[in-house]
Formats: structure tokens, C-alpha cells, sequence
């Protein structure tokens, strides 16, 4: 029959896909897969309109995984082996299912973990070590910061303009966002601490303030554009951006992954990724069963992913390892090897925080305040209240039911 | 013949062989119905698609702001009856945001309210300053209402886009400033200038609308006033404030009124240009409805609705002012 | 001041020539009259003067001056448009102050002349209104009065009472040329209107499709016609022609004939009543068309046969040329 | 004065020499169009650089790439070099490790390398025009799909438009009748709503007469347009009555009347509208981007707009593509821009 | 076909009465002209008759039907309006052209039909041009020509020959009376033009300020004028009005006075030579102006003394309220 997937893509994944369909089509020529590639945008505003009123594609990638939960369909009744999909993407099936659920629905076509990049040949330029293993994030700015100095670069570092991306630090800093009810706590001192200190080091010119300044309300901003073009020595982001910095940087600069900087409680980097998910109201539930099998099967992971350099989620492709990603880039390689590694030191706050319905209210009410006070708006210090009390609105607007 | 009325002819002949076949069956309408049934009939393709695209979707987004909850559609909301309203006017001074429980809609009130003054003033003035000298013979016109006319076929994604390419830290703005021997600006992280960005964009991207609508005006004033006016001894000055003006006055009229409603529509291309900031200080109306209903993922549509009904007030109330002032200083 | 001079004069639009090599002398203070068909370039000629259009060749002077070049507004010209030309937006009054207040008058002295020439104009209940809500004599009396309160150097009228009754058109000539006669100033003229052109004119300049055919004082022009056309266009009725053997004509102006015996054979084809005048339509035996302007009210019958005679001094001769022998 | 509205005025007032405001027109008219076509031509350029290109900062003005050598097999960058006697040479570089960079002479690809510091060397680049932005969308892109919904919701909607937001202006500017105002008010207070408010009852309310995913479902929602029915009967009222009164003896009917004497008066506001309406339809995104789901439904916006990921935007294509959306619009943009000054000499009142 | 019957017809605008009770009987294929000052209402009348605008009060019945809220597309009346209101967007032809398609007649019976108005009003080679390319004369006949190709029931024409030259003015009244006879509709007339008046109507009618003052056939008028106003209106130049001892008035005509010894000693003010007559305004020892218009080219000096002489049955006498006695 008939299967649409609704598509989105960062780069190249919309093509590797449709080349891993057409196959599938060849293999099953009863059933036809058309790939709908669309904006993010209609992934993240349309779909959700198009699921409450039980329409919709039959397979979409999204990343708004537990929010819509009620629409994924159960695909242990339409896949061959459920066991098959339990031991290897089973670790992420609680991120995209209800609470207390245990259906199948769907895998992570990649996962993404949040890190920072150094660009070696600034620092080397300045004759300043990058810190080793272990380092805490005041080592590493105050290195950027000599970097910075001495190569009178625009700034030290930047942190992408998300909440996504602070929480990691934050939880490293020993802050605790879930509440013993499961929703948002107020935001306690270590939270308070790290906010603070990010203030503050925008004050001082050491986070570059464009990137955090140059927006309101929860707009993302990402800091990448300043690192490629060596305005800054340290960029915190994640392991999505290895694809994007290997093609703009080339040959400019040599650039590596350094992983989450420390602090007092450990050195995490925030997890994540984009699921594949069957639809509920799909018309044929069969032949999404047979789709999804097929991109799940271990052989076709491993080649998507070696392909899109993404992460891959699936457990059997990352124990096997020899992942050869496609890349004649020396830095991407070495970035994505590393980046593999670093799944290692997730925090299970941070690992929590993806299957927690409440983590983008919290994300949101961060990030607008934090860029006022940081713009001058508001001091830091009276930015807390009105962050506590804008994600309590939030969550009490939301929590309305009929 | 000027080259404009054979193409007028290509484009005529089968609309007059249309109406000719159109006129049996109106004319028909017309005797049965007379005049009265004509206007009803006139108006009603028209009003039946704008009441189900339009009024039928106001009335439910007024039904919206009334309900709660994160769900779609209607029947899946929860009733709050006026606590939507009663947040977003909940303030202890409505002229200090700071003071107000949702300091957001207030800081995106007053943004907008003086980014509706300004680019609604300069944009008149500057389309009706070229309307003035494209209606002038000027050889190679098409290409200069052209050139006028361009950046209003660029979509505002690409607008906001190619200007805060050009106004960024190191964009070709400062480029040139450096060339001339200035300091670089902070266009869009300085408060100030990134609110000047927002309304130069804007009425850079606008302008072209506006001015087309004026040339047309400009077009249809009789050319004997203006003979009259010249044997009259009248300086251009003179001409302009007393024969141009009053006779463009229901063309001006429509331009402002367009243009404070679209400035108040703001989002777009000051989105992609500031993204609201540095800071809040281009946050308009619209990206805070926006936020508050689409993009932030707890979303919370009845608040955005209640939030744009209070838009949609005083914007009627604005647009009836000056319907109203214009009716009185007697223009038509 | 407010002499002027058109030196070959030519007009095209497109391929169309309009005004084809017009020269023309007009003193300072000469009343000057156009007349001709309509569409013979009356209208084009004053545009021309004025300003407002630009010769396609030729120069025009005022007093002297060549402003063949200088724009409209700096002629210092009033004119009255056929079209009338009214600003729509503004009250009969403001329309009429509107070239005063370009000179920076002074309020009493625009409202003394408003006030004056409304008086003139009869148009004092109407200064409030706007044109919309204006009778057709009544726009027209407004565009007049828009030119007169000016007191230009000089006057260039199209038709300005051509939308006037009688009685009005009557008392307006004699206003118009009081006026004329008051400020002394050079005045254009064009009219349709017989009695306008003889009684107002110093001069009359008789057009046809854009050429001058005559140029004389009205009792010249209406006693010696230079030829043919001018003949026939001056003095309504138009003159009889009547072909005689040697292919010379004959003219003989309808108020020229008398019934008597003896005279010209004519047959009766129509008789139209005038009040004090009767025109006859008639036809000789060699079927030419006769007109005749007789006193009183007469009632003959169609086919009646009637004589008709005239003074051999009010006989006009022109050749086969057309022009006066 | 005239001609200060009209034409060239020039310092006698008859076209020939300058005058005052002939000066200012031409520095209006130029610093309009550095100001209003640089931007755009800009745009252009940019749509030719290389993603390295695009994100490269100070941003050069032309598409620029560095220059390569073959030395082998291998195509390797060229840089100007400042060796340290001060000559400046040009080299290719085999290799860098960190600062170091390892360089031949592109002619002596054997020769013994330099180590030379980056700093001393400064990339040899060339004018280059990344023409794959272009053909690479176009083969993977269902261009000529995409360009077929676009021409037919606009084509479609752009009609609808100009007829039903006419006739409802030619009834709202010409005939007196109970509610008039009222009606009038409607329209001009719905003008108010932006769309992105409204999207998601519009949503549903599209999706109950069923016309989602169905091109018609973009086109008829934005039909009704208030802009156009206030923008036409503005200009309308300028007509004079007295030509209908003329075709009203005239034996025309009101249907006639509508459609021979007020719609070609009204050509240039017609034009107008009809460029706007083209604009716009063509440029719609966030609409479609809702109703249309479907690979083969998609307009050119759309379909442009899936280069938008989550993390990163593929700029050089998106770029590349509105540049080439772009110009059916600016064709019709110069078709009906004539219409403006065709419409009306004199108004045929005397 | 065409009988028009005005009855009470009253029309305001705003406060201002312009039509006060008119009451009017037209019979089919009479030809009525209207006359009266400017601003009197002769426009208002007709648009009022054509369904244009409706009256205030009152009701008007063509063929005996009651048409009052008839539309005007439904009357079938033709109209040449005083503004012309021709159609700018279209050539001559597609404006002559435009009603006849209305009525979905064959392209070839168009055609015919404009040929042959073309040719009567000799704009045969205007035909393809736009009205804004046409002069004052030639566009005022094509606003005829659009009504006349038309044959309708009844034709309305406000001063449709006021922008043409005497010549072309007689003939197209010629040819207006021959299409009037020839067609037998009714035609009502609007004109300042004495001639026009005289020679073409069945009857007129003189209003004066919204208010019928006479209706009359044109000798009549001319010949026993209701009262003072008629008597002054109709015939050109204007009546002499001398007032008696006793409060009533005598008026003369200028045509009917002669330079005769023994009649009223006048001095001259002013002779206006019209070429075939002159006109000798004077005045009475007390003062009262006399219009004289006398056979000749006279030309009597400012001051001089004349006696004028006029047949006793020329002499019309009104009393102190005006009404003729
Ligand atoms: N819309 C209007 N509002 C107010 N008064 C008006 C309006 N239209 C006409 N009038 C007045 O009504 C009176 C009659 O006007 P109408 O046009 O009928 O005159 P008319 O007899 O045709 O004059 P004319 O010979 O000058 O054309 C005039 O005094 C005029 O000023
Ligand atoms: N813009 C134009 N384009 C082409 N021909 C024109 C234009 N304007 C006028 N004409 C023609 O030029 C000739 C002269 O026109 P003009 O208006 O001067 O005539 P006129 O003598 O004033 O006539 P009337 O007595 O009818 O007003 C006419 O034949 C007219 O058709
Ligand atoms: O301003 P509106 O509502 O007339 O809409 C105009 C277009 O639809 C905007 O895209
Ligand atoms: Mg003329
Ligand atoms: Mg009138």
C-alpha cells in the first residue's frame, strides 16, 4: 500500500533516506514510500494540529517525543521481532512513550549528546594548553579567555542560545530541575550559581554576547557561524554540529570535541536525538511495520549513520563499533569517535531530562530570562523569581484539562 | 498608441466577450431583483468566503481565549471563562511592565506601539516622496518602480535574513563603515539601533507596496487641475500641499491605514532580523503571541488568543479614529 | 505689458499636425477673438500661449520676450479652461482665492475681489458650495471669475460663456469687456458665439484646421472677407453663395435679401420663426440653397414661390480660388 | 508645475536644463536604488557561494573560492606566501599541522617543503560562482511539481481576488444601501487579524469543509483579502458617477456597468492589486506550510523551505532557490506595472 | 411611444429646494425645449426624467405609467449629458458602440448605425480616438452621436450644441430637427440659445428658479409672454422694459424699434456693430436703458440723440406685479 513519511532534515539525511527507501521499495514493490521532507518548522507547528485532529503522515521524525506521545503508534504487533527492537533501541523507548507504557513506538534515527569544540589551532596559536580531561568549566573559559587575549578574538566561548544546551552545565553544577512531584523545582542554588556565572562572564566579554543578546522569548540561536569563522576559541553545542563544522571549517582550522566541562557534581553533556515514530491513525499499520523494519534493521543503521555522521542509537551498531563515517575530514572523525565516548559520562539527571514532559517549559522560561539579564534588562538576581514563576504558569496553563 | 493600451486590448477582448456572456443571466438576476439584489450579489462572493475563512475563525479564536490547556481544538479545552484576560491585564502600572504579572505582553505592547509610530510614519513619507518622482516622465520608468518595487517580491524570511546579514558585527555595514573610516556599530545588539533596524527593514521592505498604491493615485488626479494650478502661478510647493495631497487623500488614507495595521502585524522579518532582542527590544505583539501559542512547547493557545483579541481591539479602535479624523477633514 | 507675438507656430500630436505655421501679432490691451470649426485648433492655440503645451516648432513672445521655453506659471497668463478645470476639493471661494494667495496677497484685499468679481459673476450665493454641487453655467462662471480676480498681463479665454443664457451671456460680454476696457490688459478669446466675436473683439482671427484665414477688425472681416470661408464662418446666418456662369460666386448675406419683385427666383422650403425675424429656407430653380433673414413674423408655405432682392453694394465676389475678387 | 509632477522640469520649466528638484529626483533615484537593489543584488551573489562561503565572516561581496593546484592527483589550495626575506610567493599547500603549514611551489610539487607559519600566508582565491546551488535542488528537487502548484494557487487565487474583492468594492463605493458602513467596518476591522493568530481555528475550519491537503484549501482562505476590496474601493470612489450615470441611459446593466466602465477605470488599482496578489500568493509559506502536507501539493515555498532543518538551515540552497522563485514575480511585476499609467487620460467629463 | 408626464415634482438637495412643484404634460414625439437662467433647474429636470435621480415628491409617467422608482437603464431614454461623460477608457466608436451592445443588436446594424451618426456629425475621422484626444466641439458630438445611434423612446439633451460653431451648429440643429422628424420621439431640449429655441421647438418651457413660468409654443411666447420674466428671457436682445406713470410697464423689443422724429428721445451710450445690424444701447431721459437693434452698420456717437419709433402693436404691457396685462 501506500506509506508517506513526513521528513525533516539538518543536512544531507533526507537524501541518504531516500535512497535507503527507494531500496525498500525495490525489495517490496507492493508498497510504496513517499518521503514528504519538510521544514523542521512543520514538524514542530503543523504536525502537532494535524495529530490532535487525527490526521497526519504514517512514519514522522520528530523531536517533540513524550509531548505527543498519545499519537505514536504501538508497532509491537507489526514489527517481526519486538524482541529484536526492545534490546537494542529499548534504553530510549521511555522518551517517546506515555508514562507506564511499554508499547513500541518507533527508534532514535540518531542520537545527539551536547559538547563543546576547541579550536586547536587558536589555541596552539596562543600558546595555551587546552585543558585535560576533568577540567571544570571555569578552566576552560579562563583558557579560552587567554586564547582570546592573545589572539584578540571577538570572544572566549559561546554556549548556543537554548536552554537545551545550559542544562547540561547547570546539572553539572549540581542543579536539580524535577521537583519531587515531577514538575519543575524552583530553581535551587546550583542552578542559581551557574546562571550567575554566565551572566557574568557575558559581562565581562568573555561569552560573546551576540549570540544570547540577539534574540527574545525562546528563539534558538546557534553560536556555530562565530566558531567557524575563529571568533571564538571554545564553542559549547553538541554532536549534531560535526557534519555542519566539517564542511564550513575545511582546511581552516584544526578543531576537536572536548566533551562536557565539569562541575562540582560531574561533567555532563545533555542527550537527545530525533525518533522515527509510526502514526496512530495510519491506514495501514502492516506496511509501516515492514517500513520500520527495514530502517532498523542493523546493517541499514549502520550505513545511515556513516553516511549523515549522526550518532547512531541503535545498542548492536555502537557495541559493535567500526563505525567508518564518510567523512575525508581528520577533525570530523576524531570528533565523532569522541563523541561516542562521551555517551559514557551522562549524568542520570541528564539522562532523565528527555523523557520528562516539563523539561522544554523549563528550557524556555530559562533562556528568555537569562538573555534579558544579560542584555541589561534586568539584574541577575531578579531574574530567578520571574523565571520560577514563568515556568509555573506554564505548567499550571498546561495542565488544564477538560 | 502607447504600448500599454495594445496590451490593454490583448487582455480586454475575451474579458468583453466574458461579460458579455455573464450579462444574460445577471441581467435576469437584475430585473428580477433590482438594484437591491445587484449589491447583494456583488457582495456576496465575497462575504461568504471572507465569513467562512474569516469571521467564522475569529469567532472561534474569541471562543479560544476563553479555554485552557494545551490541546488543538476546541472541543478538547477546558473552560477558564476571563483568566486569560484577567493575567495579561493583571499589572500594578500599566506603564512599567515590571510591574505587570505578564511583563512580557506589556514589554511587547509598548515596543510595538513605537515601532507602529515610526515605521508608519517614515514609510508614508518615503512612499509618498517616490510615488511623487516615479510619477514624474522619467526616462526608463518601468525600471525605477522597479527597482522600488523589488524588495516587496522577497519573502520577509529572506529580507530578515539579507539584512542581518548586512548589519551583523561583521557584516558588510560595518564592512563599509571601517571603509569610510568608522567605527563599526552594534546594529543589532545595541538597543537602539536594533529597534532603527527593525523599522529601516521594515519600511525597506514595505515601501514598494505602499508606493504603488500612491503612483496609482497619483495617476488618476485629472491633469487640467494641474494646468489650472500652473496658470494659477502655483509654486510646486504649493501645488503639491494643496492640489496633490487633498486629491490623494483617499490613497493616503489607504496607505495608512494598511500600514498601521500591517506595522501592528509585525513578525516576520524582525523575527529573523533581532529575533525580539537585544534583550526584549524588538519584541512585538505578534512574536509574543506567536511564542506563547506556537513556538514555545508548552504552548498555551488560549493565552495567545486572548492576547490577540486585545490586539485586534485596539486596533480597531485606532483604525476607527482615523477613519473617523479623515471623514471630518473632508476628504471623500 | 502683455503683447504678444507668435512667430510659425506648428503643433503635432503624433502625426496629426494641429496648428500649422501660425503667426500672429497681438498688441498690448487688443481684445483678439478666435474663431473657426470646432476642432480647427483653437483650443491648442491658447494651450500654446499659455504654456501649457510646447510648440513642436516656432517661437512665442510676450512683449517682446521669447518664452517659447519659460513655463506656464511664470507667464504671468489666466486662463479659463473649456473644460473649466475646477479644483473639486475646494469651496467655489477658495478656488477663486487660490491664485491670489499664490501672489502672498493679502486676506481683505483676496476677499475684496472675490467678493467684486462675484458680484459680477452673480455667483455670491454659491461661494461656499463646491463644484460637485454646481449647475454647468455656474462652474463656468466660476472658472471666469478664477481668471479675473487675478488681473493677469493677460487673458486667455476658451469659450467662456458658452454654457450662459442669453440675458447673462449678455450682461457677461459687457462685463468682460468693461473689464477689459478697466485694466487694459491683452484678452484671447475663443467663441463659438456670432454676436461675442463682432461686439467684444479688436481684432478677430479666423482659423481653419490650424491655418489663419483672415486676420481683421470684425466690420472688416464681415464686409470684406478674404475669401470663401471666412465669408461663409462670419455672420450667422451664413452668407448665400451663388455660382455664377464664369465659375465666380456670388455672395449675399440672408440679412442682405428683401422680398420685391423682380429678384431672384426661389422656392420655399422651410421657414423657421424667429420672433422678430423669419429665416427662410429656399432653393433657386438651379436648386442651390438660398437662406433669407427677413423682419417680421412670416408664414409662407413650403413650394411658395417668393422673389427676393438685395443692394448690388452688399453683393461679395470671390473666384474659382475661393478668395475675394 | 505640471511637468514637476509629470516630467522632468528643468530650470526653465520646459525639460531642457536643470532644475532643483530634477537633481533631487536623480539622488533620490539612485541612493533609492543602492539602497533598495543592493541588498537584493546581494542576495543574488550570495546565492552563489559555497556554505564555507556564506558563513564566512567579513562577508565578501562576490562569490569568491580559493584557487587549487593539481599536484598529482590531488587538487591542493594555493596562498600568497611572505617568506622571510619579505619576497611574496605564491605556494600550494600539501599539508597543516596546527600553525604549521607544510608548502611546495606549485610547479616543483617534489621539492622539499616549507614549514611556514599560517599567519604569514594569505589564501589565493578566484571569483566562483557555486552553480551547484542551482542544479543540485533541481535534480532532487521536484522543481517543476513545485512550480506547477505555485503558478496554479496563484494564478487561481489571484483571479478570485481581483473579481470578488471588486465586485464587493464597485457595491461598496457606488451604491448607497442600508449597512454599507457596517459592512465596510467588517472588512476594514478583520484586516486586523494577523494569520498566524487565527491559524489553528482557521485550521479546523478548512479541515471541516475539507480542504486540507488540497490546493484549493490554500487558495480560498486568503481570496477574500480585505486589503484588496479597501485598497480597490478607495480608488473607486475617485471614479467620476456621472460615467455610470452615462451607461446607465445607456441601457447598461448594473452587471455591464460593473464589469465595461468601473473595472477598466479601475485598471490601475487593478494592477496593483493584482501585483500584490501575486506577491503574496507566491510568497505564502506559513499557510500552505499548514495545509499542505504532501510531497505533490507543494508550492515553491514550501518545497524551499524543507532545506530548514532543526539545527542548521541549508542556506545555499534555500538562497539559490529564491532567486530562482523569484523571478516569475518580477515578470509579472513588469507586465502590470504598465497598467498603472495606462489607465486614464482625462476623465472624459468635460 | 414616449408621452412624459411630470406630476408636483419637487427635488431637494439638502435644504435647497431646486425643483418646486413642477407639473408638465409631454405629448409623444413632441419636441420641448427648456429654458430659463443658469442654475434654474433645467438640468435637475432632466436627470430627474431619465431616472438618474429621484424626485423628492411627486411622480413622473411616461406612456401613462408611473416610472417614478423605474430604474434608468429601464426608461428607455437617451442622454446627452452637459458634462458630455463620455467614456475615457473607450474609442469614440466602442462609446457609441456601448449601448447599442447593450441591447444585443447584430455587429453589423452597430456599425451601420455609427456610420451613418458619424457621418451626420461629421466625426467620421475621430472615430478610433480615445475622447481625451478630442477638442471640446468634437467630443460634445459624440456625447450626441451616443444617443442618437441609440433610437430610443425619448431623447434628453442638455445644451448638446453649446460647444459648436455657429455653422455646424445650424446644421446639426437642421439635422436634430430632421432626426426628430424622421423618428417622431419625443425630444426634451436644454438650451441658452434663442435661435436654437425658437426654431426647433413645439413648445417651450421657461423656467425660472425651479418653477415653470410659461409653456408655450415659441410664438406665442415670443408674441404674448406670460410676464415680465418671460417677456425679458425670450427673444434676443433683451426687451425694454419703460415703466408708466401708473405702475405698470410697457415693453418693446430692440427689433422693433425704428429711428423715427417724434418718438422717444434716447442718448446713445454705445453701438455694437453685429455686421448685418447694429445694436445701439442708449437711454431714456429717465434714465431707463434702451436696447435698439437697427438694420445697418450705424455708428451714432456716445451722447448723441436719437428718436425711436415702434408700432403700437408691438407693445407689450405687464402690470406692477409683473403678469402681462
Ligand atoms: N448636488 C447638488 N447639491 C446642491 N445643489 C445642487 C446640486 N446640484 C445642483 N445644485 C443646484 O441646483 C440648481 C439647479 O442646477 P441645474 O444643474 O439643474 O441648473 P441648470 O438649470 O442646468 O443650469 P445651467 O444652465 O447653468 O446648466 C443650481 O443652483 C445648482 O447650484
Ligand atoms: N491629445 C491629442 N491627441 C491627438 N489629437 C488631439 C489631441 N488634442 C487635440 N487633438 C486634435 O487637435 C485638433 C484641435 O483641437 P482643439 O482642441 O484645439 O480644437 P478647438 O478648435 O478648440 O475645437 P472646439 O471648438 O471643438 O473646442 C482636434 O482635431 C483634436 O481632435
Ligand atoms: O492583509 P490581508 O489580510 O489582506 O492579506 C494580504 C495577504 O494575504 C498577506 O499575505
Ligand atoms: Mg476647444
Ligand atoms: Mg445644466
Amino acid at each position: 500500500g501506500e506509506v508517506r513519511m513526513m521528513w525533516y532534515s539538518d543536512g544531507i539525511e533526507g537524501e541518504v533516506m531516500q535512497d535507503l527507501l527507494n531500496r525498500f521499495m525495490e525489495e517490496n514493490p507492493d508498497i510504496n514510500v513517499t518521503l514528504d521532507n519538510v521544514a523542521y518548522q512543520v514538524i514542530m507547528e503543523q504536525l502537532p494540529i494535524q495529530l490532535a485532529s487525527g490526521e497526519g503522515p504514517d512514519i514522522a521524525r520528530v523531536t517533540n517525543l513524550k509531548e505527543q506521545a498519545e499519537h505514536w503508534l504501538d508497532l509491537t504487533d507489526y514489527v517481526e521481532d519486538p524482541e529484536y527492537w526492545r534490546t537494542n533501541f529499548g534504553d530510549q523507548f521511555d522518551w517517546m512513550r506515555p508514562d507506564d507504557s511499554d508499547i513500541i513506538p518507533g527508534f532514535m534515527t540518531q542520537l545527539t549528546l551536547t559538547g563543546g569544540f576547541a579550536n586547536a589551532t587558536l589555541f596552539e596559536q596562543a600558546g595555551v594548553a587546552m585543558p585535560g580531561e576533568g577540567a571544570t568549566w571555569e578552566e576552560w573559559v579562563e583558557a579560552a579567555t587567554q586564547v582570546q587575549e592573545s589572539q584578540q578574538t571577538a570572544g572566549a566561548f559561546s554556549i548556543d542560545r537554548s536552554g537545551h544546551r545550559i542544562t547540561g552545565p547547570m546539572i553539572s553544577y549540581g542543579a536539580n530541575l524535577v521537583g519531587e512531584d515531577g514538575k519543575p523545582a524552583p530553581l535551587d542554588d546550583a542552578a542559581k550559581a551557574f546562571i550567575t556565572q554566565l551572566v557574568q562572564w557575558t559581562d565581562e566579554g568573555k561569552n560573546l554576547r551576540d549570540v544570547w543578546v540577539s534574540a527574545a522569548g525562546t528563539t534558538y540561536i546557534p553560536g556555530a557561524d562565530e566558531f567557524i569563522n575563529a571568533n571564538i576559541p571554545l564553542y559549547y553545542s553538541g554532536s549534531w554540529q560535526i557534519a555542519n563544522l566539517s564542511t564550513k571549517i575545511g582546511d581552516a582550522f584544526d578543531w576537536v570535541a572536548i566533551g562536557s566541562p565539569c562541575g562540582d557534581a560531574g561533567c555532563t553533556g545533555l542527550p537527545g536525538g530525533a525518533a522515527l515514530v509510526g502514526i496512530k491513525y495510519t491506514q495501514n499499520p502492516e506496511d509501516v511495520g515492514k517500513v520500520m523494519d527495514f530502517l532498523a534493521r542493523e546493517d541499514i543503521v549502520k550505513e545511515f549513520s556513516e553516511r549523515t555522521l549522526f550518532l547512531p542509537a541503535h545498542k548492536g551498531v555502537v557495541e559493535a563499533g567500526g563505525l567508518n563515517f564518510q567523512t575525508e575530514d581528520p577533525s570530523a572523525k576524531a570528533a565523532l569517535e569522541a563523541f561516542v565516548g562521551f555517551t559514557g559520562t551522562i549524568m542520570p539527571e541528564a539522562n532523565a531530562m528527555p523523557a520528562w514532559r516539563y523539561a522544554n517549559a523549563v528550557y524556555g522560561g530559562m533562556v528568555n530570562r537569562i538573555s534579558q539579564a544579560m542584555a541589561g534588562e534586568m539584574a541577575v538576581e531578579d531574574i530567578f523569581a520571574r523565571i520560577d514563576s514563568d515556568i509555573a504558569e506554564q505548567v499550571a496553563a498546561a495542565d488544564q484539562t477538560k | 498608441m502607447r504600448p500599454a493600451t495594445s496590451a490593454g486590448a490583448v487582455v480586454t477582448a475575451p474579458l468583453r466577450w466574458l461579460a458579455r456572456a455573464t450579462d444574460v443571466p445577471l441581467s435576469a438576476w437584475q430585473r428580477l431583483t433590482g438594484q437591491r439584489g445587484m449589491i447583494a450579489l456583488f457582495l456576496l462572493p465575497n462575504m461568504a468566503i471572507f465569513g467562512i475563512f474569516v469571521l467564522v475563525p475569529l469567532v472561534i479564536n474569541l471562543l479560544y481565549s476563553t479555554t485552557g490547556g494545551t490541546e488543538f481544538f476546541l472541543s478538547d479545552r477546558p473552560q477558564v471563562g476571563a483568566d486569560h484576560y484577567a493575567r495579561l491585564l493583571d499589572c500594578g502600572n500599566y506603564l512599567d511592565p515590571n510591574s505587570c504579572r505578564d511583563d512580557m505582553f506589556w514589554i511587547a505592547v509598548s515596543n510595538t506601539a513605537r515601532f507602529v509610530f515610526f515605521q508608519v510614519a517614515v514609510m508614508t513619507l518615503a512612499a509618498l516622496i517616490t510615488a511623487l518622482i516615479l510619477n514624474r516622465a522619467l526616462p526608463g520608468k518601468g525600471f525605477w518602480r522597479a527597482v522600488f518595487f523589488f524588495p516587496v517580491l522577497l519573502s520577509p524570511v529572506v529580507v530578515g535574513l539579507i539584512w542581518k546579514w548586512i548589519l551583523q558585527r561583521q557584516g558588510l555595514a560595518n564592512l563599509f563603515m571601517v571603509e569610510l573610516g568608522l567605527e563599526p556599530v552594534n546594529w543589532l545588539t545595541d538597543r537602539l539601533w536594533a529597534f532603527v533596524a527593525a523599522v529601516g527593514v521594515s519600511v525597506w521592505a514595505h515601501m514598494g507596496f505602499y508606493t504603488l498604491i500612491l503612483l496609482a493615485g497619483l495617476q488618476a488626479i485629472p491633469r487640467d487641475l494641474y494646468e489650472a494650478a500652473e496658470m494659477d502661478g502655483t509654486r510646486p510647493f504649493r501645488v503639491f500641499w494643496r492640489i496633490t495631497l487633498p486629491l490623494l487623500m483617499p490613497n493616503l488614507l489607504v496607505v495608512i491605514v494598511l500600514s498601521l495595521i500591517r506595522a501592528v502585524q509585525i513578525f516576520d522579518e524582525a523575527y529573523v532580523l533581532t529575533g525580539g532582542g537585544p534583550g526584549t527590544s524588538t519584541m512585538f505583539m505578534t512574536q509574543y503571541i506567536y511564542e506563547v501559542g506556537f513556538a514555545n512547547l508548552l504552548r498555551n493557545p488560549g493565552l495567545a488568543a486572548a492576547a490577540s483579541i486585545l490586539m485586534a481591539c485596539v486596533l480597531i479602535v485606532l483604525t476607527l479614529l482615523q477613519l473617523y479624523l479623515s471623514r471630518r477633514s473632508g476628504a471623500k | 505689458m502683455g503683447a504678444i507675438t507668435l512667430e510659425n507656430i506648428v503643433k503635432s500630436f503624433g502625426a496629426v499636425e494641429v496648428i500649422r505655421d501660425v503667426s500672429l501679432d497681438i498688441p498690448e490691451g487688443e481684445l483678439v477673438v478666435f474663431v473657426g470649426p470646432s476642432g480647427c485648433g483653437k483650443s491648442t492655440l491658447l494651450r500654446l500661449i499659455s504654456g501649457l503645451d510646447q510648440p513642436t516648432s516656432g517661437h512665442i513672445l510676450i512683449d517682446g520676450k521669447d518664452v517659447t521655453r519659460v513655463s506656464a506659471a511664470d507667464r504671468g497668463l489666466a486662463m479659463v479652461f473649456q473644460s473649466y478645470a475646477l479644483y473639486p476639493h475646494m469651496s467655489v471661494r477658495q478656488n477663486m482665492a487660490f491664485g491670489l494667495e499664490n501672489t502672498r496677497m493679502p486676506k481683505a484685499e483676496i476677499a475684496s475681489r472675490i467678493e467684486e468679481a462675484a458680484r459680477m459673476l452673480e455667483i455670491g450665493p454659491l461661494l461656499d458650495r463646491r463644484p460637485g454641487q454646481l449647475s454647468g453655467g455656474q462652474r463656468q462662471r466660476v472658472a471666469i471669475g478664477r481668471a479675473i480676480v487675478r488681473e493677469p498681463t493677460a487673458f486667455l479665454l476658451d469659450e467662456p460663456l458658452s454654457n450662459l443664457d442669453a440675458e447673462l451671456r449678455g450682461t457677461m460680454r459687457a462685463e468682460l469687456a468693461a473689464l477689459h476696457g478697466r485694466l487694459g490688459k491683452t484678452m484671447i478669446y475663443v467663441t463659438h458665439d456670432q454676436i461675442e466675436a463682432m461686439t467684444m473683439a479688436d481684432r478677430i482671427v479666423v482659423l481653419r484646421a490650424g491655418v489663419v484665414e483672415q486676420v481683421d477688425t470684425p466690420l472688416n472681416l464681415f464686409n470684406k472677407p478674404a475669401n470663401r470661408f471666412v465669408a461663409g464662418f462670419i455672420g450667422a446666418p451664413r452668407m448665400n453663395f451663388i455660382e455664377a456662369e464664369d465659375g465666380r460666386v456670388m455672395g449675399v448675406r440672408p440679412q442682405h435679401l428683401r422680398l420685391a419683385d423682380g429678384g431672384l427666383a426661389v422656392t420655399v422650403d422651410m421657414a423657421e420663426n424667429l420672433g422678430a425675424e423669419t429665416l427662410i429656407h429656399a432653393r433657386t430653380d438651379k436648386d442651390q440653397p438660398i437662406l433669407a433673414l427677413l423682419p417680421g413674423q412670416l408664414t409662407p408655405t413650403r413650394g411658395e414661390n417668393l422673389s427676393l432682392v438685395h443692394d448690388p453694394a452688399d453683393e461679395h465676389w470671390f473666384g474659382a480660388d475661393g478668395l475675394r475678387l | 508645475m505640471i511637468r514637476f509632477l509629470t516630467r522632468r522640469r528643468g530650470a526653465t520649466g520646459d525639460g531642457h536644463g536643470w532644475h532643483w528638484t530634477d537633481i533631487a529626483t536623480w539622488v533620490w533615484l539612485i541612493g533609492g536604488t543602492i539602497l533598495m537593489f543592493g541588498p537584493a543584488v546581494w542576495l543574488v551573489l550570495s546565492s552563489f557561494k559555497t556554505p564555507a562561503g556564506l558563513a564566512e565572516f567579513p562577508p565578501t561581496i562576490l562569490p569568491y573560492a580559493q584557487e587549487t593546484t593539481m599536484l598529482g592527483d590531488q587538487a591542493k589550495p594555493l596562498f600568497e606566501v611572505t617568506l622571510e626575506d619579505g619576497i611574496t610567493v605564491t605556494m600550494a599547500e600539501l599539508r597543516r599541522v596546527g600553525i604549521v603549514a607544510q608548502m611546495v611551489p606549485p610547479d616543483q610539487p617534489d621539492a622539499e617543503p616549507l614549514k611556514i607559519n599560517i599567519n604569514d600566508r594569505t589564501p589565493v582565491r578566484q571569483m566562483d560562482f557555486a552553480t551547484e546551488n542551482y542544479t543540485q535542488p533541481f535534480l532532487q528537487f521536484d522543481f517543476v511539481l513545485f512550480l506547477r502548484n505555485s503558478v496554479y494557487v496563484t494564478v487561481m487565487a489571484t483571479i478570485i481576488t481581483l473579481l470578488t474583492n471588486s465586485m464587493a468594492a464597485f457595491a461598496l463605493s457606488k451604491y448607497e444601501f442600508r449597512g454599507r458602513n457596517a459592512v465596510m467596518l467588517l472588512i476594514v476591522a478583520t484586516l486586523m487579524v494577523p494569520l498566524s493568530v487565527i491559524l489553528v481555528p482557521l485550521y479546523s475550519v478548512v479541515s471541516a469543509v475539507g480542504l486540507i491537503n488540497n490546493l484549493w484549501g490554500v487558495i480560498l482562505p486568503t481570496v477574500a483579502t480585505p486589503t484588496g476590496v479597501f485598497l480597490l474601493r478607495q480608488y473607486m470612489l475617485t471614479i467620476p458617477d456621472e460615467l455610470l450615470e452615462a451607461a446607465r441611459m445607456d441601457h447598461a446593466s448594473e452587471w455591464q456597468i460593473y464589469w465595461r466602465i468601473v473595472l477598466p477605470l479601475a485598471a490601475p488599482a487593478l494592477a496593483v492589486l493584482a501585483i500584490f496578489s501575486v506577491v503574496w500568493r507566491w510568497n505564502d509559506f506559513l499557510w500552505p506550510l499548514v495545509v499542505l502536507s504532501r510531497r505533490e501539493l507543494y508550492t515553491l515555498q514550501i518545497g524551499l523551505n524543507s532545506y530548514a532543518g532543526e539545527l542548521n538551515v541549508q542556506w545555499h540552497f534555500i538562497l539559490a532557490m529564491t532567486v530562482v522563485a523569484m523571478i516569475p514575480v518580477v515578470l509579472v511585476f513588469v507586465f502590470l506595472q504598465r497598467f498603472i499609467t495606462a489607465g486614464i487620460a482625462g476623465t472624459g467629463l468635460k
